[in-house]
C-alpha cells in the first residue's frame, strides 16, 4: 500500500535531482569562445588551407596523384639544361579539397603543407576554385592566420 | 562448426542443390536459393542476414549474402551468380526481414530483381531513374582519377 | 476641466503605461530567458548588442518588423489573419486589473480575478484558429493539442484560485492583496497546495515545459505558429511571454502577497515576486523533458483536478469551523 | 461522421529526423497506422567513388560516412584493408587506435543520448552539456590529427600521428573529468520520472526482432542479447582489456539509452587500461603506399551504432573492384517502420531518437 506514495516521493526526488544538476551548472564558467571577437588558437597539426613553399617544390607530382578529390593542379616544365622540372603554376581548388592532409604527408620536401587558415569565405566562386599557390599573399585577406601565427 | 562442415552438411541435406565451396565463399545455384537459405535459417540456425550486396563481374552479377549464426559464431558467405540478361533471384525477405532494404538497395544499384519481394522500389536513387549506377558499364559525371602506375 | 474628462484621460494614460509595460516586459523576459538558459548550459547567451546583449530583443523586434509577412497557400485567410490578435489582445487586456501597488492599478474591478481568468481563456481560441487557419498538418495537430490541454488545465487552475477567493472572501485583486496583510497565503498548508497546483496548471496554460506539447518542437516543428512570420509571429511570441508574466504575477498576487512587503516601494516587491516565480519556471523549462499528450491529460484529470477539488472541500470545511 | 487518415510528411526537413530522413506517416488521429521511411537524400555514391580511388585515398571518404564517429569508420575500413593486404599494424598503433576509437565512441554516444533527450523535449540543456563534454574529446582529436570532425587519422598500416605527452595528459584529464560528469546525465535524465515515463516501454525491440532485422549495436544489446564484436570477435588488442558488455532488460527506448550511458563508462575503463599499457615504438608500419588488393574480405568492427562491416573485393588493381559498406544505421532504420506502427507521433519520435541513426551512413 506504500507503493504509490513511495513512487510519488521518488518521482519528485528524481525531478529535484535534475534541478540540482542544472542549478549547479549555473555556477560553472561558460565554455563559449566569442568567436569573431576572440579567435581560438589552432593546434600544431591543424589542417587548414593548402599552402606552398614554391622554392622547395621539386614538381614530383606525388601530392597531385594522392589527392583523393583532385583538388591540386600542378604544371611544370623540364629545364633542358639542368634536366630538372621547374614549377610553372600550382593551383588549388578549395572547393574540392577535403582537408585530409594526404598531400603534406607524401611531400618529400615539405613544400606543400596545410596552414592555419580556417576562415575560408570568398566573394567570388572563382576565387575558391582556383587559388594560385605561387602567390605569396594568397591568404592575406584573412589576416594573421595566414602568417602561420594561428597554430600553436 | 566451420564453413567446410557446413557445406558438407548442406550437401547431405540437399544433394540436388549445387552447393560448392570456393575460397571466397559458398557458391549456390540461383534456383536453389529458397531451399538453401531455408535450410540455413531453419536447420543450421543462421539467425541473421548481416549483409546482402552484389558485385558486377562484367557479364555476370554476383549476389553476395553474409549470413551470420550467433549460435555457431559463424559467418557464411554465400554467392549466387546471375547472368546479365536474366537478373532474377528469389527474395529471402520471408526468412530474414533485414533482406527487405538490402534487396531494395541491390535492386537500385545493380538492377537485380528479387522475385517475391513485397516492395521492390529504388531506395537511394530517385524513383523513375532507369540506370543502375554500381554496374561497371555505368558512366557518371564527376571527377575521374587515373589509376596509379 | 470636468472631473469626468480628467478621469478618462487618466485611464487612457494608465492604459498606455500598461501597454508599454507589456511590450517592455515581454522583451525583457525574452532576454532573461536567453540568459538563464545560457547560464544553465554553460554558455554566454547574447553578448554583442548592448551590455551583455541587453538590446538583443530590440534588435530582434526590429528584424521581425522588417520581415516579409508570408501567407501560406491554402490558408483560411480571415481566420489565419485574426488568430494572432485573438492571442495577443487578451494577454494585454489582463493588465487592466493587475495590481502593481496600492494605487498602481488601471481599474480595480470587483470581479478582478474572474475577469482575468476568463479573458486569458480566450487565447485558446486564437491558438486553435492559428492551427486551423494555417492549413498545415503540424499546426492543426498543435492547435488541437493546445485546445485540449488548456481546457483541461483550466479546471484545476480555477479550483485552486477558488481556494484563494474563499479564503480572502473577495474577487477583487486589491481585496485579495489586502486580505494577506496578516500573512501571505502560501504559508497556510491548504493554500500552499493550491499554490503548487496553480503553478503546475499555469505552466500548462502557457504551454511551457514540461507541458509544451502544442509547440513540441521535435514532433510538431513549431506547432500552431509554424506558418507565421514577421510581426504576426512576433505577436505570438510577445503574447506567450506576456502570458508567462501574467501567470507569475497572478501567482504572486494570490499567494505571495502581491505588492505587500517592507521597506521597498510596492511595485518593486510585486515585480520581484513575479520575476522570482518566472525564474523558477525558466529553471524548470531548461531542466525537464516533456510529457506525452495522454500522460499530461491523465495527470490533469486524475491527479490535479481531484486534488484541487479536495483542497476546495478542505478549505471550505476549515472556514466553516473557524466560523 | 466521415473520418479519414491524415498523411503527414515528416521530413526531410524536420527537427527530429536527425538529418534528412523522410517518413511518410499515415495517422489515425495521432496514432501511426503506417510508416514508410524514405532515404537517399544524402546519397553521395561513396561506394562508386571507392571503385575509383586507391585504398589510401579512400580513407578520407570513410570520415564522411558516420560523421559523428569518423574514427570508428576509419578504423573499420583500415582493418578491412589490412586484413585483405595482410598487413599488421605495430603494437603502439593498435593501442592508439583503441584509445581513439573508444574516445570517439564516447563522443558519439554523448550526442546520441543528448539528441534523444532533445527529442523527448528536454530543451537543449542535455545537448549543450553533451557538446561541452564532447568538446574535450574533439580537442584531443584536434591535437592528435588536426581536425575536429573528419579525422583521417587511422591509416592502413598504422596511424597518422604519434601521441605526445601533452595529448596523453589531456586524455588522462578527460577520463577523470568525464567519470565525474557522466553522473550528471544520470541525475538529469536517466532516473528522471518524466524521462522514464516517456521512454519506458516505447519501441520495444525483442531479441528475435533484432536478429530478424539485423539490428546491431546498443539497440541489440538493449534487448538483452549480449553481442559485442569487440568481445566476441576481438580485433586490435581488445582481448587484452577487461571490460563489460552492458545489456538491457526490455529492449525499450530507455534501455537503449541506458546501455549507451553504461557503454561510455566501459569505454572510459578501456581508455584507462590502454593508456596504462601503451607500448613505445613507431605508430606506422613500414609499408608500401601503393596497394594492390586482391581477393575478398568482410571485416566488421563495433562502431558506436552497431556492426560496421566493410566488404572489399580486389582484383589486383590499385583500385578496389567493389567496396560495400554495411552501415549499422541502415539496418537499424530499416526496423523503424514495424517498430513505430501503432504508436503515436510523440512516441515515434522517441523510438526514432533512441535508435541513434546517422544519415550520412545510411545513404552513403
Amino acid at each position: 500500500m506504500f507503493k504509490i506514495p513511495l513512487d510519488f516521493f521518488q518521482g519528485v526526488l528524481s525531478i529535484l535531482k535534475g534541478f540540482v544538476v542544472t542549478g549547479r551548472s549555473m555556477f560553472r564558467k561558460p565554455v563559449t569562445i566569442e568567436y569573431p571577437l576572440k579567435k581560438a588558437v589552432m593546434t600544431e597539426r591543424f589542417r587548414g588551407m593548402a599552402d606552398l613553399r614554391p622554392e622547395k617544390c621539386i614538381s614530383c607530382m606525388q601530392c597531385v596523384r594522392i589527392c583523393p578529390t583532385a583538388a591540386l593542379d600542378l604544371v611544370s616544365v623540364m629545364n633542358p639544361e639542368t634536366k630538372k622540372k621547374v614549377l610553372q603554376s600550382f593551383c588549388f581548388n578549395a572547393e574540392l579539397c577535403c582537408f585530409c592532409g594526404l598531400c603534406q604527408e607524401v611531400c618529400p620536401t615539405k613544400a606543400i603543407f596545410l596552414n592555419a587558415v580556417y576562415e575560408v569565405a570568398y566573394y567570388k566562386r572563382s576565387d575558391v576554385t582556383s587559388i594560385d599557390l605561387m602567390k605569396p599573399d594568397k591568404y592575406a585577406h584573412v589576416g594573421e592566420l595566414a602568417s602561420g601565427k594561428g597554430k600553436k | 562448426m566451420d564453413i567446410a562442415a557446413l557445406v558438407q552438411e548442406l550437401q547431405k541435406k540437399a544433394p540436388a542443390a549445387g552447393v560448392e565451396l570456393t575460397p571466397t565463399g559458398v557458391v549456390i545455384r540461383r534456383d536453389d536459393v529458397p531451399l538453401v537459405f531455408g535450410l540455413l535459417k531453419g536447420e543450421f540456425s543462421f539467425e541473421s542476414l548481416q549483409c546482402l550486396t552484389a558485385v558486377d563481374r562484367k557479364g555476370t552479377i554476383e549476389v553476395v549474402y553474409h549470413v551470420y549464426s550467433f549460435t555457431h559464431r559463424l559467418m557464411a558467405v554465400l554467392k549466387v551468380v546471375l547472368a546479365m540478361d536474366d537478373l532474377n533471384v528469389a527474395s529471402v525477405n520471408g526468412l530474414w526481414s533485414s533482406a527487405n532494404w538490402f534487396e531494395r538497395e541491390v535492386y537500385d544499384l545493380f538492377g537485380v530483381k528479387f522475385t517475391g519481394h513485397p516492395d521492390l522500389r529504388r531506395i537511394l536513387n530517385p524513383e523513375g531513374w532507369t540506370e543502375h549506377p554500381l554496374r561497371k558499364d555505368f558512366k557518371g559525371a564527376g571527377v575521374v582519377l587515373k589509376p596509379v602506375k | 476641466m470636468k472631473p469626468f474628462l480628467m478621469e478618462i484621460i487618466w485611464l487612457v494614460l494608465k492604459g498606455i503605461m500598461a501597454l508599454t509595460f507589456v511590450a517592455v516586459s515581454a522583451m525583457f523576459l525574452i532576454w532573461f530567458e536567453r540568459k538563464v538558459s545560457a547560464r544553465v548550459q554553460n554558455r554566454m547567451g547574447p553578448m554583442i548588442t548592448g551590455f551583455h546583449g541587453a538590446l538583443q530583443s530590440v534588435a530582434d523586434t526590429v528584424k521581425l518588423l522588417l520581415k516579409e509577412n508570408i501567407v501560406p497557400t491554402g490558408a483560411d485567410f480571415v481566420v489565419w489573419w485574426l488568430a494572432p490578435f485573438f492571442v495577443a489582445v487578451p494577454a494585454i487586456m489582463v493588465f487592466v486589473c493587475m495590481p502593481f501597488g496600492p494605487n498602481a492599478i488601471v481599474c480595480d474591478l470587483n470581479v478582478g480575478i474572474l475577469f482575468m481568468c476568463s479573458v486569458t481563456s480566450v487565447s485558446v481560441l486564437g491558438i486553435f484558429m492559428a492551427g486551423w487557419g494555417s492549413s498545415n498538418k503540424y499546426s492543426l495537430l498543435g492547435g488541437m493539442r493546445s485546445a485540449a490541454q488548456i481546457i483541461s488545465y483550466e479546471v484545476p487552475l480555477l479550483l485552486s484560485v477558488l481556494v484563494v477567493v474563499m479564503q480572502a472572501g473577495t474577487l477583487s485583486m486589491q481585496g485579495i492583496v489586502h486580505a494577506q496583510e496578516t500573512g501571505w497565503f502560501f504559508l497556510k498548508p491548504n493554500l500552499l497546495l493550491a499554490f503548487i497546483i496553480y503553478i503546475i496548471a499555469a505552466t500548462a496554460e502557457v504551454n511551457r515545459v514540461p507541458f509544451d506539447i502544442p509547440e513540441a518542437e521535435s514532433e510538431l516543428v513549431a506547432g500552431y505558429h509554424t506558418e507565421y512570420s514577421g510581426m504576426k509571429f512576433a505577436m505570438f511570441f510577445v503574447a506567450e511571454y506576456t502570458n508567462f508574466f501574467i501567470i507569475a504575477a497572478i501567482a504572486s498576487t494570490l499567494f505571495l502577497g502581491g505588492w505587500l512587503g517592507p521597506v521597498a516601494p510596492s511595485p518593486v516587491w510585486f515585480l520581484l515576486k513575479a520575476y522570482g516565480i518566472i525564474f523558477i519556471l525558466m529553471w524548470v523549462r531548461w531542466t525537464l523533458p516533456r510529457l506525452r499528450m495522454d500522460q499530461m491529460m491523465s495527470f490533469a484529470w486524475k491527479a490535479l483536478t481531484p486534488l484541487a477539488l479536495l483542497n476546495v472541500l478542505v478549505t471550505g470545511w476549515l472556514l466553516v469551523i473557524k466560523g | 461522421m466521415v473520418t479519414e487518415e491524415l498523411i503527414v510528411n515528416m521530413g526531410p526537413q524536420h527537427p527530429s529526423t536527425h538529418g534528412v530522413l523522410y517518413l511518410e506517416l499515415k495517422l489515425d488521429g495521432e496514432i501511426i497506422v503506417e510508416c514508410r521511411p524514405n532515404i537517399g537524400y544524402l546519397h553521395r555514391s561513396i561506394e562508386k567513388i571507392a571503385e575509383n580511388r586507391t585504398l589510401v585515398q579512400f580513407v578520407p571518404f570513410t570520415d564522411r560516412l558516420d560523421y559523428l564517429a569518423s574514427m570508428n569508420d576509419n578504423l573499420g575500413f583500415c582493418l578491412a584493408a589490412e586484413k585483405l593486404l595482410q598487413i599488421e599494424a605495430p603494437a603502439r598503433a593498435q593501442y592508439l587506435r583503441v584509445i581513439v576509437a573508444e574516445l570517439n565512441r564516447i563522443a558519439s554516444h554523448l550526442l546520441a543520448i543528448s539528441t534523444f533527450a532533445q527529442d523527448l523535449g528536454a530543451y537543449a540543456t542535455p545537448l549543450f552539456f553533451a557538446m561541452r563534454d564532447r568538446q574535450k574529446v574533439v580537442q584531443i582529436f584536434d591535437e592528435l590529427c588536426g581536425q575536429r570532425l573528419t579525422y583521417n587519422y587511422i591509416r592502413i598500416g598504422g596511424v597518422a600521428g604519434d601521441m605526445t605527452p601533452e595529448i596523453a595528459r589531456m586524455i588522462g584529464e578527460f577520463v577523470l573529468y568525464f567519470r565525474k560528469m557522466v553522473n550528471d546525465y544520470d541525475e538529469l535524465l536517466t532516473h528522471n520520472i518524466i524521462f522514464k515515463v516517456r521512454s519506458k516501454g516505447i519501441g520495444i525491440i525483442s531479441k528475435e526482432f533484432a536478429l530478424d532485422y539485423a539490428v546491431t549495436g546498443p539497440s541489440l544489446r538493449a534487448s538483452g542479447f549480449k553481442w559485442d564484436v569487440r568481445k566476441d570477435e576481438p580485433y586490435l588488442v581488445y582481448d587484452k582489456f577487461d571490460f563489460d558488455v552492458p545489456v538491457g532488460a526490455n529492449g525499450d527506448a530507455w534501455d537503449r539509452y541506458y546501455v549507451r550511458i553504461q557503454e561510455m563508462r566501459e569505454s572510459l575503463r578501456i581508455i584507462e587500461q590502454a593508456m596504462g599499457a601503451i607500448p613505445e615504438g613507431d605508430p606506422v608500419a613500414k609499408v608500401n603506399k601503393v596497394f594492390r588488393p586482391s581477393g575478398e574480405v568482410y571485416m566488421r568492427t563495433e562502431s558506436p551504432r552497431g556492426d560496421l562491416g566493410f566488404y572489399i573485393v580486389g582484383t589486383g588493381e590499385t583500385f578496389p573492384y567493389r567496396l560495400k559498406i554495411r552501415a549499422p544505421s541502415f539496418s537499424n532504420i530499416a526496423a523503424l517502420a514495424p517498430l513505430i506502427k501503432g504508436l503515436n507521433v510523440s512516441d515515434a519520435v522517441c523510438a526514432l531518437g533512441s535508435l541513434d541513426i546517422v544519415m550520412g551512413e545510411i545513404d552513403r
